[in-house]
């Protein structure tokens, strides 16, 4: 993936010089180990900017929502299943997008690794198939596929579904993989412990709001949460409001998550909140065949009636 | 000013005696990451964290606070009237807080204890906690404490400052409420103040040269607010951001607050809760108006508010003291440092085009 | 809800036409009925005491 | 220590409705605790914050002036939480008033000067408090010449038109009152904006007139550059402001419009003193 970046720079300053687009979205470097910023480039200076490796997490059609402009952006297959989605909500048009596809090997979880680090990683040196951290006096080099994000170890999604131009040829799609053990494991839970789980899951919470902004899902002009007349939540960290607020904010995602991670990646105190989405997700599998963002002709299952739909739960 | 040597075979039993007066609080871990929680039952503050994930301003200002109950039962003669919610208000201390934790109590009660008004919740709470520090002997990669006003031994706000020398913690007493404390644990074995100096001035300096990253802050006063207000480079800082409130709960410094009414049936309560100026809900008008209705103007008011604003209100430098927080939890990595360095920078370049 | 640990049973659907308004009787009577054998769900009602 | 966040507690007296679209109604309140009365001691031009137990509190201009006496009185738009459940509450409900809050107009630099207010809208709110204040008996003699230019939508949604009556009738008051458009055919006075009329009504700029605007951001807008070519000085144009607040006393953090926060260091700024500032209103 490394490789990519001199051919993301040399199609950015070409759409960008040819007018086809008038910004590009992308990432630049980063200034803590482990991170890449979201970055606009307009000009040949900004451009230079633009580099792509194993940081590159952060969800890019989160920044197109309801954007007027003609826009480059660089999507992996998640990034791509959420522009899908976004235009068939109507927050972007096709036509103004020029889909620069990013053939994506993983994100890396730079939780997992500073959790094996035996002290604070100050340079992370990436080769092809593995990570190099290295701290005061130590350095620790790993498989990259050993310290991945959990999402994208699950992901079968590699590939941009849709994509004007490629950085390079497609990767090979992960096979056989069992995306649902977590969700069995709770499944295998009385409710008791389900509630349990959840609460311990939950206690960090400061309710900053990160995983609902970091989600390209979440655009609503005034979210639930912030609604004053009714208050459907309250303010405090009353446990039950925040479960409030995670359980709702899986539900408005379900049928449209298209597992990218984002939200546990920008959250600060560390929540696995996929544990909530990923059972909706499997739902709309097992019930309607439905995985999100594959075809912008397709609108997903809650969001239309078909007569064969599943009513087994009606009583 | 007091200096005592405190040997670590004697530091268990310290905490365990001055728990019978004070409620201890300090750095534990949590699954991944440490916290400043209460030290129940002998648990020990672990000392060798390299700073807790979150700042402890939450055990001056919490969260969630309820200052005031009330009932809206027509048949109590009381009814809709506010009363002072109970509160603990008893002494509290926190064991092994960071010099700039520490500092950032100063700069906030700037905020809350002023001529005119006085929060009586903060101040409360301010006025009931010792604050014991623990020099910072291995400083994180994101610090910039020592060009943010502040550093890895710094004293303002300390109540107590302890360095780890070894075998033994030299405790240095800065103050009378620091001075009870270390009386209640019963440690008194009086160091010899010169040596101890030199012992900490060693050990301050090498943890400041480990210190690796800083901003510059010269420039900011004399430039003219609305230049820097104006200047072009917000639309690129501000791009990247997701408007969550990540850098603002996490800072030691932000004090932003709402206030809230919570009903359950016919009792309920009136409280702060923490805010943040990243919210567009933070500013909005009745009317609909929103004179921060962009990321722009947010992210901006949160740079300027502590990098400008501050420092021309008070005169008492940024009110940043380089913790490095917000710099590694921010979702999108947006860097504090880079902006501070974008601004003091558009001021001198501001200067010279004034010249041309 | 029940993967969250609500317990099974406590959510219910029914499809009652505003017409039906019989079933929509029997339905009510029966769901209620249902709940109450459950017993309160204390796990969200809020402790206000805890808020501190 | 003083808890700045506690209200006094108030009982609602009267409630008035004051325009015809029925969004706008004054409350007359009086203490509980007539000791409060004193505590609240307030100039012209200061805010405080209605506290509805229960929803929560809204900073509101305070209408009465420091000459009235038993009795504070507020006018309330309604448009969020609080102010919709202020206006389905009655008489002898009880609420809470914290404050006074903020500063008021500069009644010293403006003794023996010229005033001219500026209003339009329900922003005239702090403005009837002023106008009363300086009519008094006691304090009429510290001002020269008085004007108002007062403007709303249509005769309708004029506030306190019985008292704008009574003052177009004194010879020590000069009253501009006008409306957006009307079909009414005996309106007798003014139609046309605020700004407009300002240009036509006010008087000469000096060093002896200060005039004070407060109304809604277009309004301001459009008037400020009438004034300039009038030739009033930036020091001498006095502007109340509104943004959203919590706690009233500078802390919460929300209003500040750079380092100043309008609740404490205002509402009320200099034109000369907002030019240096950004301009978050």
């Amino acid at each position: 993936m490394l490789s990519y970046t001199e051919k993301i720079r040399e199609i950015a300053g070409r759409l960008l010089q040819s007018g086809a687009v008038e910004m590009v979205i992308g990432f630049r470097a980063g200034t803590v180990p482990m991170m890449n910023e979201p970055h606009f480039a307009k000009t040949p200076a900004d451009v230079q900017k633009l580099v792509w490796d194993s940081h590159c997490g952060i969800n890019l059609a989160n920044y197109l929502t309801d954007r007027k402009e003609k826009i480059g952006v660089l999507a992996k297959g998640c990034d791509s299943r959420n522009i899908v989605t976004h235009i068939i909500e109507n927050k972007i048009k096709r036509e103004q997008l020029v889909i620069i596809g990013v053939p994506c090997k993983g994100m890396v979880d730079k939780r997992k690794i500073a959790m094996k680090a035996e002290t604070e990683i100050t340079e992370v040196i990436e080769a092809e198939t593995t990570i190099t951290a290295k701290g005061h006096g130590f350095s620790k080099t790993f498989e990259k596929k050993d310290v991945l994000q959990h999402n994208c170890s699950l992901c079968i999604h590699r590939n941009p579904v849709i994509h004007d131009e490629m950085v390079a040829p497609p990767v090979v799609e992960q096979q056989g993989v069992d995306r649902y053990a977590d969700v069995r494991s709770i499944a295998a839970m009385t409710p008791e412990q389900r509630w349990k789980y959840f609460e311990d899951l939950l206690a960090p919470c400061i309710r900053c709001y990160a995983c609902r902004n970091a989600c390209p899902l979440c655009y609503c002009p005034t979210c639930f949460v912030d609604e004053s007349r009714p208050q459907w939540v309250g303010k405090s960290l009353d446990p039950s409001d925040v479960r409030t607020f995670h359980f709702l904010r899986a539900y408005h995602c379900a049928g449209r998550c298209t597992d990218c991670g984002a939200c546990e990646r920008a959250c600060p105190v560390g929540i696995n909140m996929r544990t909530f989405t990923k059972k909706l997700e499997q739902d709309c599998l097992d019930l309607f065949g439905w995985e999100v963002g594959l075809d912008p002709e397709v609108r997903p299952p809650l969001d239309v009636y078909r007569p064969q739909d599943p009513n087994d739960f009606i009583k | 000013m007091k200096m005592i040597t405190i040997n670590k075979s004697e530091w268990a039993d310290g905490l365990q005696k001055a728990a019978q007066a004070y409620r201890l609080f300090g750095p534990v871990k949590e699954k991944e990451f440490h916290s400043f929680k209460r030290l129940q039952d002998g648990v020990l503050p672990d000392l060798a964290c390299l700073n807790t994930r979150l700042s402890p301003k939450h055990l001056i200002y919490p969260q969630s606070e309820v200052m005031f109950d009330y009932t809206l039962d027509e048949s109590r003669a009381d009814h809709h009237i506010l009363k002072e919610a109970a509160r603990d208000d008893s002494p509290q201390a926190v064991v092994g807080i960071r010099p700039c934790d520490a500092k950032a109590f100063v700069l906030v009660r700037m905020n809350f204890d002023t001529p005119e008004y006085q929060d009586p919740y903060w101040i409360r709470a301010y006025e009931a906690t010792t604050l014991v520090g623990l020099g910072c002997a291995a400083p994180c990669s994101s610090c910039f404490c020592t060009t943010a006003g502040c550093g890895p031994y710094h004293e303002e706000g300390l109540d107590v400052l302890l360095a780890d020398a070894g075998n033994h913690y030299l405790a240095k007493v800065l103050t009378e409420k620091g001075a009870k404390f270390v009386a209640a644990a019963g440690w008194k074995t009086a160091a010899e103040p010169q040596a101890a100096d030199r012992t900490i001035a060693a050990l301050k300096q090498a943890s400041e040269s480990k210190i690796t990253s800083f901003v510059q802050t010269d420039n900011l006063r004399s430039t003219e607010t609305t230049d820097l207000h104006n200047a072009a480079f917000w639309e690129e800082v501000s791009f990247s951001c997701i408007n969550c409130g990540t850098c603002t709960f996490s800072c030691p410094t932000c004090w932003c607050f709402d206030i809230q009414d919570e009903n359950r049936g016919k009792a309920g309560v009136r409280m702060k809760n923490w805010d943040s100026c990243m919210y567009p809900l933070f500013t909005l008008h009745g009317t609909g108006h929103n004179p921060r209705g962009t990321k722009l103007h947010r992210v901006r008011q949160r740079f300027m508010h502590k990098l400008k604003y501050f420092v021309d209100k008070y005169d008492r430098g940024i009110h940043c003291v380089g913790c490095g927080r917000c710099v590694r939890l921010c979702p999108v990595n947006i860097d504090i440092r880079r902006v501070c360095n974008m601004m003091n920078n558009f001021a001198a370049s501001g200067a010279a085009c004034a010249i041309e | 809800m029940e993967h969250m640990g609500i317990e099974p049973g406590r959510l219910q659907f029914s499809w009652i036409s505003s017409a039906e308004s019989t079933k929509f009787v029997e339905v009510v009577t029966q769901v209620t009925a249902a709940i109450k054998a459950l017993g309160p769900n204390s796990n969200f009602a809020k402790k206000m005491a805890e808020v501190a | 220590m003083l808890n700045p966040y506690l209200p006094y507690p108030v009982r609602i007296d009267d409630i008035a409705v004051e325009t015809e679209d029925k969004n706008l109604k004054t409350f007359k309140f009086t203490f509980l605790d007539p000791g409060d009365e004193q505590k609240f001691a307030y100039k012209a031009g200061q805010f405080a914050e209605l506290s509805v137990t229960g929803k929560g509190e809204i900073p509101i201009g305070i209408a009465s002036s420091p000459t009235e006496k038993g009795f504070v009185m507020f006018t309330v738009n309604r448009v969020g939480l609080v102010s919709s459940h202020m206006h389905a509450m009655k008489p002898g409900d009880v609420m809470g008033i914290r404050g006074p809050m903020g500063n008021c107009y500069p009644w010293e630099r403006m003794q023996g000067k010229n005033v001219v207010i500026i209003g339009g809208g329900f922003a005239f709110t702090t403005l009837r408090s002023s106008i009363v204040y300086m009519l008094h008996p006691d304090n009429r003699p510290k001002f020269k010449d008085i004007h108002v230019i007062y403007g709303a939508r249509g005769p309708g949604m004029l506030l306190y038109r019985d008292e704008l009556a009574e003052w177009e009738r004194r010879d020590d008051i000069h009253m501009h009152i006008t409306v957006d458009a009307t079909t009414d055919p005996n309106w007798k006075y003014n139609v046309g904006f605020v700004p407009a009329i300002t240009e036509k009504k006010a008087p000469p700029a000096g060093d002896d007139t200060y005039a004070i605007i407060c109304g809604p951001p277009i309004m301001i807008k459009f008037t400020q550059p009438v004034l300039d070519r009038l030739g009033y000085s930036h020091d001498k144009i006095i502007m109340s402001l509104e943004n959203r607040m919590k706690c009233g006393i500078g802390m919460c953090g929300r209003c500040n419009i750079g380092k100043e926060f309008v609740c404490k260091d205002g509402p009320v700024f200099t034109l000369e003193q907002l030019n240096k500032t950004p301009r978050e209103y």
